[in-house]
């Protein structure tokens, strides 16, 4: 299992702040079956748009390795400050 | 070397911060950043700061070691505000001790314009016109990109 | 635009002038500068600063006015001690508020290094191995002199 | 009657903080009645050495006019902040 964590505008518009599921090989996978969920999701994880991905509180670019137990943060770009 | 990070919704002292420093032997210099919501007061607006505090912990140590690399600092203090904060409130405090008024004013501005494009923090404003998330400026990534030539 | 410069042999309390400012309308971004008279244990270091007031006082409410309107600054306080310094005194204070973050710390920048070359100070150091005046530095001349290029 | 008032090191080496002078025409007048003091004089306000003059507490590059009443200050280049 992993743990997904969403915020910001994510957490808003997919009504969720973080849900546990099944491990995925990679984050691209992950991706996938977020996106496979269709509506909001497609629209804000088009690879278009801009937005991050953190493994275990680590950015990442690109396509990275997942493992069961992982966090994965997925956000808007940052405003704080 | 020493560093301070703190996240939470309590307000903070400017005063408390650098009295912590004062003492500190090379600290010839400090300077001191403080962000403050902006006083509209027409649309009476407030802040809904929102955190990955974990991760964010980790990114503001890591942004304030560089600092104390780069720049020679004796001490750099770096609070951050979450919830929801009225005008006029406190949102950030960075503050950086150094030997030299130089690296001193460097290194604060280093670390918020690397903070402000790395630290996992997002703004909603909420006034008489509704609310918003914050979007990211195009400003502050260069502010962000250009320490990469200058370091 | 709100300037305010003191001169004299009274300690400072840098929250006092940051809370003066504060509640003012545009002031999102606040910077402060503070020297302080470094810490040579061995040395047991003082210094003395000697002062020509009435034309530092000029001096120095030019160079603040300078800066509010190069700068967009809402406010700017000035505060330079005269007189006998012991190690850790706080020697000067330059404090600017601004919309923004970054004319806040070009301003603080400027007017310290203008303040360094121009306003008529002057810094005798006294310790274990006697007395002497501070030499003006080159260094500081260049960070005056950038100035006139940068504005 | 002019006002010349010496600062930091000058104070120190003329053995003198201020002293009421007659009035000259020119700051380079004045220069030299101070020159022709000879001795420290001499030697410290040396035209290759770096000092500052200021009429009325403005500083002046060059030779400028002087006038009854006028505060002369003259002083090492400035350390403070």
């Amino acid at each position: 299992m992993i743990q997904v964590l969403y915020f910001a505008r994510f957490k808003e518009v997919f009504g969720v702040a973080q849900e546990r599921l099944p491990s995925f090989d990679t984050t691209d996978a992950l991706l996938k079956y977020l996106i496979d969920r269709g509506d909001v999701w497609a629209a804000e994880l088009d690879a278009s748009r801009s937005w991050r991905m953190a493994v275990n509180q680590q950015v990442v670019h690109g396509c990275a390795a997942l493992a069961d137990g992982d966090e994965v943060a997925i956000f808007p770009p940052v405003t704080g400050g | 070397m020493m560093i301070h990070v703190v996240i939470g919704e309590e307000d903070f002292s400017l005063t408390e911060h650098y009295e912590a420093v004062r003492g500190l032997g090379d600290c010839g210099a400090v300077v001191a950043f403080v962000g403050q919501v902006r006083d509209d007061d027409d649309l009476a607006t407030t802040l809904t700061l929102e955190c990955y505090v974990p991760m964010a912990q980790q990114v503001l140590h890591n942004i304030a070691q560089q600092a104390c690399v780069n720049f020679d600092l004796s001490a750099v203090r770096i609070v951050h505000r979450v919830g929801v904060l009225a005008q006029n409130a406190q949102i950030v405090l960075v503050l950086v001790a150094s030997g030299h008024r130089k690296s001193a004013f460097e290194a604060a501005q280093f670390i918020m314009d690397v903070l402000k494009t790395e630290a996992p923090f997002w703004k909603k404003i909420s006034n008489a016109h509704g609310e918003r998330w914050v979007e990211a400026k195009d400003t502050d990534e260069q502010a962000s990109k250009r320490w990469q030539y200058v370091l």
